[in-house]
C-alpha cells in the first residue's frame, strides 16, 4: 500500500518526536533534572509509531514502557510527557506516577502499569466491550518479549481467541527482558511461537521498518474490525540502550548493538523519503518542529508547578 | 416485599441491574449453561444472551484484567469468582490495575467483583477462606459483606452502581440459611453504613457477613441475663462507618469485635486501633476481639467448629465483658 | 513394549481398586457418609494408573483431583484415602483438608491443592532440585484441559522449557471443566497445541489405552531422565460423571457419553488381557482382593476416630 | 566485626548460606549476569555457578512455585522479587501453597522470599509498596523486616535457616543509607524476637524496617526535651512479640505505632489491638498510630513526602503523647 507524502511527514514527524524526547529526557537524567528512573524506547521508535498510525482514532491502545511514540500519536502532547518526567502537576498523573506510567481514556489510551503483561487482559476487556456494543473499533495490547512469559500474557491471549475478541496483539521483542536474552526467557525461536498456542494468525516483522509495520497493523486492524478476532504481530527490534538509563547494558555483546544501529528505523525511514523524493526542506521543517517542541515542552515542565503535597491524599476512590 | 434467601436476593441485584442497564455484564466460570456453582445466575444466560453472560476459561487473573478493560471504556462488568478462595489467582490485577487505577490518572473503574466466602461448609482450606483484609489494606478498593437477604440485594445494587472496584463478599453458608423480607422493587443501600442490627446498652458488639446472625443469638441469650448487647453489623468493610462503630463503644463503653478471617491483621484490628485511638476514655474493658486462630480452614467438622467462632463461644466473651 | 503378566495384573489391580474405592466413595456421598464433596476419576483412570506405573518409585509425582490412581501406585492405602473423605485423623492430613487433597512427599507425592494448575509450577521445582543435585529423578505433573488456561500452566511449563528439567506433563484432557467444554476453553483442537508453545515434543495418546499411556509416559520419562528436558503428553478421555456428585452434568451430551461409555478403560483393559490369555481366575483374584480391601478400608475409615477440636491448632509452622 | 551497609549485609548472609549449604540456591530476574537489581547478588554466578544462581523468565508466580517445589524435596531456596511489588504476581501460590502447606500435610517447606520493599525513592506506586500486612494475614507464613544491616544479616541467615516459607522484607531505601558494624563470620539472630533499639520510660514506639532511623532520630530530639522515648524494633512481623511489645508498654504507658504501610489494616492494626485488649489497665493515653494514608504510593518528591511518616511527624506525634 503506496502512502502519501503527508502520511509519510507524519509518521516521520513522530518518529522524529519520539526520539527528540527520549534522547531529551537522557540528557536530563543524567544531568538529575528529572524524577526517578528514564526509560526509553530508542531504535524501537518504528514499532510504536507505525502501529499507532495505522489504526483509527477511537481504537483503543494499551501501550507497554517502549511506547512513547504510541501516546504521542493518540494526542499526548510533548509538555505532558516532560510534566509527567518531571513529576508536575500539570503531567497526565498530576505527578501521582511517574515516566511513561500515563495514560488517558478520552484519548483511548490505557494507562501503562509496571507488573509486565497486565495491560494484555485489560485491552482484551476493551475488546470485549467493543464485541458486546458491536462498535467497529478494536484494542491493541503492546508488550514486550519477557512479558510473554508471564501468566497474563496466556491468559489474555487465550480469552481473545476464544471470544473472538476485536484486538491485536504487537509483541515489541527487542530481544532482551532487562538483562536475560529470549535464549534464556523462552526455548522457542520467536514470540510469535507462544502465540500459535491461541488459534489465531500470527505474523513477524522487522520492527525497525516502520512502513512494514504500518502495513501489518493496518491488516490486523481490519482483520480485527472485520470479525475475524485477533492477529499477533511480533516487530523484531533490539534494543538499543540499557533497560532503564541507569543501566549500561554492558552484558549485550556490542556487535548485537552494531549491527543493529546499522538498522535504525529513523535512518532508514530516512532513506526511503529520499527515495520518494520527499522534498529535503520537508524533513528539515519536521526537525525544526521537533526541536522546538521538544524545547518548549521541557521549559514548560521545568516552570510548571510541583503538586501541593497534600494532593497525596486525592483521588484514590471515584465520586 | 417477599421473604427469600440472600441468595434470591444477590440473584435478584443481579438480574434487576442487568434488566435496567445494558452496560451491566457478567463474568466467571460455569455461569452460563450451568448457572454458577451456587446457581446465582441460573436463568440469566437465557434471558441477557451470551454477550453479557459470559463463561471465561479457566483463569481468573484474565477475566478480571479484562472486566478492568470493560469498565474503563463504560461497561459494568460483574466477575464471579467461583469460590472467593481464587480471587489470589488474580490478585495482581485487583491490587495492582484496578485499585490503583484512579488515583493514578483520575478514571473510574466501576466493577464488582463478587466472592463467595467463607466456612461452616466443611469444604477446607481452599474453599472457606475470608479474604477480605487483603483488600481493605489495598487503597482504592471497596470491599462489601452483606449478612441479610435485604442488606445483600440493596448492598449488590449499589456496588454495580458504584464507580469504584468493589470487592463483594457474599457468604456461602448464609445463601440458604439466611432468609429475610425484601422489597420486590430497586432500593440501594448506601456504602460505607453500617447497620444497628440490635439495638442495646452495654456492650458494642462489632461485626459483619455470617458472625451477624452469631452476634444475634449471643445477644439473645445475653439479654434473658439482664445484658442489653448492641449489634452493629458492619455491612461495608471499606470505608468503614468508624462514626457508627464510635457511636455504639462510646454509648456502652464496652466492646467485643468479632469475625471468621485469621485474627491476626484482620479487620477487627483495623476497628480496635481506631477504639483504642478514637474511644479511649469511653473504654470500661480491654478491646476484645474474637476471631479465628492463625491457621488455615480444617477442613473435619471437628476442627472447623473448634476454628469458627459462633454463637456460643460469642456469649462466653461477652460474658467476661459483662462482669469485668 | 510386551509387559510381563505380573506387571499386566499389577495394572489391572490398580484399575480396579481405583475404580472400586470412587464408585464406593460416590455411594457413601449419597448416602451423606462423607464430608464435603466428592471428586472422582470414573473413566479416566487409566491415565493415572497407566503413567504411575511407568515411574520409577522416587519419582515424584503431583496428582490432579483425578489421580487417585497415582497416589494407589505411590503407596497409599485404601484406608487411608477412606479416612480423609471421611475426616478422620487417621487420614492423610489429619482432617486438616478433605477428599483428594492429600500427598505425602517421602512416597513422592505432591499434595493437590484447588487452584487449577499451580502444581505445574512446584512440579518444575521439583525437577529442578534433581537437575541441581544430578539425581535420576523426574517429576510429573497432572493436570485437566481447564487448568491449561491459566497462568500457572504457562509459566510453569515455560520454565521446564527453558531450564530443559526432567519433568513429564500429562494433561487428563476429559473435554470438559466443570461445565466448560474444551470450545470454550480454547480455540485450538488441542492442549497440546498450546504446549507447541514452550518447544518440547509433545504427543497426544488414547488415555483410555492403558498400555498407551504406560508407553508414552516410559519413553517420556526415558527421555527426561536422559536429560532430554520435557514432554508433553496430552490423554484423550472424558469425564464419565459430573465434576463433583452434586453435578448431574445434564450440559453433556449424552450421546457423547454413551459413545465414550463404550470405550471404557477397565473393560477395554479386560479385553486385552483376555487376549493375552491371562487366566481367568487371576482376574477373578483381583476382583476379590479389590472388593476386600474397599471394604476394610470403609470399615477402618469409619471406626478411626475424628480429630480433636483442639488439633485444629497444631501444625501451622514446622518446627 | 566491619561497617558495612545494609546491601552488604544481605549480600553476605546470602553468600555465606550458599557458601556452607549446598541446598540453599538463589532464583529471580537479571539475578545472574547482572547480579540482580539492586546488585545484591552481583559476583555470585561465578562463585556458585547456574545450577544455584539462576535467571529465571519474567513469571514470578512460576518461579516461586518451583522454588516451593524444591523446597518440598529438600533444596532451601532464596527467591528475589525485583520489586516487592511484583510480589502480588505471585500470592496465589504463596498463600495457598507455601502457607498452607504445613498444616495440611506435615510437611516443611523452607523457602525464603526476598522481598525489596518500601519508598522515599521516588519510584511510584508500582516500585515502593510495602506488602508485608498482606502476609502476615496468610496463616503459615513468616514475615521478617530488619531495619539495620547487623539485624539484615542475622536475620537472613535465620530465615534461610528456618523451615517455613519466609517473606524476607528488605527496605530499598535501607540498602544504601543503612550502615552499622556487622559480625563478619557466622551468627543467626532468632525469628520473632523484638530489638529495643533504644531504652525509654515514657513513651513506647512500636516499628520496624525504614522507620527506625526515623523513630531513633525523632526519639533522640525528644529527649532533649527531657522525654525518654523507647523504640521497639519488631524486626520480625509474623510470629509477632507481643511479650516485648507489652512489657514496652506496661513500662511506659504510652504507645505510638509507627509503619510505613498503609494504616488501614496494616501491622499497627495488629498491635494496637493487642495491646488495647492485653494492656488496657496500663495505658495512660490513647493507642496512637502513624501511618501512611489510605492511598497508592505517590511518585513525586512532595507527594510523596507528604505520604511517608518521617522523624518530624513522628516527633510530633509523640509531642501530642507526651503533653496528654
Ligand atoms: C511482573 C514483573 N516482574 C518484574 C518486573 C521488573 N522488570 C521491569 S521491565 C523487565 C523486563 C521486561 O522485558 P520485556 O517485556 O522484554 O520488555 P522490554 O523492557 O525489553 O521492552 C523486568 C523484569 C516487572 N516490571 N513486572
Ligand atoms: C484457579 C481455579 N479456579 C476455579 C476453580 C474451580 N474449579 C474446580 S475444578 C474446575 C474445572 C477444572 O477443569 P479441568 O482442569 O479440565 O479438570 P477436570 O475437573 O475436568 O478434571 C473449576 C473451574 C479452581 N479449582 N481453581
Ligand atoms: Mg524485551
Ligand atoms: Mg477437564
Amino acid at each position: 500500500m503506496e502512502l502519501r507524502i503527508e502520511d509519510l511527514l507524519k509518521l516521520y514527524y513522530y518518529l522524529r518526536l519520539t526520539r527528540g524526547l527520549e534522547d531529551r529526557v537522557i540528557k536530563m537524567y543524567r544531568q538529575g533534572r528529572i524524577v526517578g528512573g528514564c526509560y526509553v524506547g530508542t531504535g524501537e521508535e518504528a514499532i510504536s509509531v507505525g502501529s499507532a498510525c495505522a489504526l483509527a482514532p477511537d481504537d483503543v491502545v494499551a501501550p507497554s514502557h517502549r511506547g512513547l511514540g504510541v501516546h504521542l500519536v493518540k494526542g499526548v502532547e510533548p509538555k505532558e510527557y516532560m510534566a509527567q518526567y518531571l513529576g508536575r502537576r500539570a503531567g497526565p498523573t498530576r505527578g501521582k506516577d511517574g515516566n511513561i506510567h500515563f495514560g488517558d481514556i478520552r484519548r483511548h489510551i490505557i494507562g501503562f502499569i509496571s507488573p509486565m503483561a497486565d495491560g494484555i487482559p485489560v485491552a482484551a476487556g476493551v475488546a470485549l466491550a467493543f464485541k458486546i456494543r458491536r462498535e467497529p473499533r478494536i484494542a491493541v495490547a503492546y508488550f514486550g518479549d519477557g512479558a510473554s512469559s508471564r501468566g497474563d500474557f496466556h491468559e489474555g491471549l487465550n480469552l481473545a481467541a476464544v471470544l473472538k475478541l476485536p484486538i491485536v496483539f504487537i509483541c515489541d521483542n527487542n530481544q532482551y527482558a532487562y538483562s536475560v536474552p529470549l535464549s534464556r526467557q523462552m526455548a522457542v525461536s520467536h514470540v510469535a511461537d507462544r502465540a500459535k498456542a491461541y488459534g489465531f494468525p500470527t505474523v513477524i516483522i522487522d520492527g525497525n521498518d516502520v512502513l512494514a509495520v504500518y502495513d501489518a497493523i493496518k491488516g490486523a486492524a481490519t482483520r480485527a474490525r472485520g470479525g475475524g478476532g485477533p492477529t499477533f504481530v511480533e516487530c523484531k527490534t533490539m534494543r538499543m540502550r540499557g533497560h532503564a538509563e541507569h543501566d549500561d547494558a554492558s552484558y549485550v555483546p556490542r556487535e548485537l548493538l552494531e549491527e543493529w544501529r546499522r538498522q535504525d528505523p529513523i535512518q532508514r525511514f530516512e532513506g526511503y523519503l529520499r527515495e520518494r523524493e520527499v522534498p529535503e526542506e520537508r524533513l528539515q521543517a519536521v526537525e525544526t518542529r521537533v526541536l522546538q517542541e521538544v524545547e518548549e515542552a521541557v521549559e514548560f515542565a521545568e516552570k510548571s508547578p510541583l503538586p501541593d503535597p497534600s494532593e497525596a491524599l486525592e483521588g484514590v476512590f471515584a465520586t | 416485599m417477599a421473604e427469600m434467601t440472600y441468595l434470591e436476593a444477590i440473584r435478584q441485584a443481579l438480574w434487576e441491574e442487568m434488566d435496567q442497564d445494558d452496560r451491566v455484564f457478567l463474568l466467571g466460570e460455569d455461569i452460563g449453561t450451568y448457572g454458577g456453582a451456587f446457581k446465582i445466575t441460573q436463568g440469566f444466560l437465557d434471558k441477557f444472551g451470551e454477550d453479557r453472560v459470559i463463561d471465561t476459561p479457566l483463569a481468573e487473573s484474565g477475566f478480571v484484567g479484562a472486566a478492568i478493560g470493560a469498565a474503563l471504556v463504560g461497561m459494568r462488568p460483574v466477575v464471579e469468582m467461583q469460590f472467593a478462595d481464587f480471587i489470589s489467582c488474580a490478585f495482581d490485577q485487583i491490587v495492582n490495575m484496578a485499585a490503583k487505577h484512579h488515583y493514578r490518572l483520575g478514571e473510574p473503574v466501576p466493577m464488582v467483583i463478587r466472592a463467595p466466602y467463607g466456612g461452616r461448609l466443611h469444604a477446607g482450606p481452599f474453599h472457606s477462606q475470608c479474604p477480605e483484609a487483603w483488600f481493605i489494606h489495598s487503597p482504592g478498593l471497596k470491599v462489601v459483606a452483606p449478612a441479610t437477604p435485604y442488606d445483600a440485594k440493596g448492598l449488590l445494587k449499589a456496588s454495580i452502581r458504584d464507580l469504584n472496584p468493589v470487592i463483594y463478599c457474599e457468604h456461602k453458608y448464609l445463601y440458604r440459611h439466611a432468609k429475610g423480607e425484601v422489597p420486590i422493587d430497586d432500593y440501594v443501600l448506601p456504602l460505607g453504613e453500617a447497620d444497628i442490627k440490635r439495638e442495646g446498652t452495654d456492650i458494642a458488639l462489632i461485626t459483619y457477613g455470617a458472625m451477624v446472625q452469631q452476634a444475634l443469638e449471643a445477644a439473645d441469650e445475653m439479654s434473658q441475663q439482664g445484658i442489653e448487647v448492641e449489634v452493629v453489623d458492619l455491612r461495608t468493610l471499606c470505608p468503614l462507618d468508624t462514626d457508627a462503630i464510635l457511636a455504639s463503644v462510646k454509648k456502652t463503653g464496652k466492646v467485643l469485635i468479632v469475625h471468621e478471617a485469621p485474627q491476626v491483621c484482620g479487620i477487627g484490628a483495623e476497628i480496635a486501633g481506631v477504639i483504642a485511638q478514637e474511644a479511649f476514655h469511653y473504654l470500661d474493658a480491654p478491646v476484645t476481639r474474637l476471631a479465628a486462630p492463625h491457621t488455615p480452614v480444617p477442613f473435619s467438622p471437628p476442627l472447623e467448629d473448634f476454628y469458627l467462632p459462633n454463637a456460643t463461644k460469642i456469649a462466653a466473651k461477652l460474658k467476661d465483658l459483662a462482669s469485668y
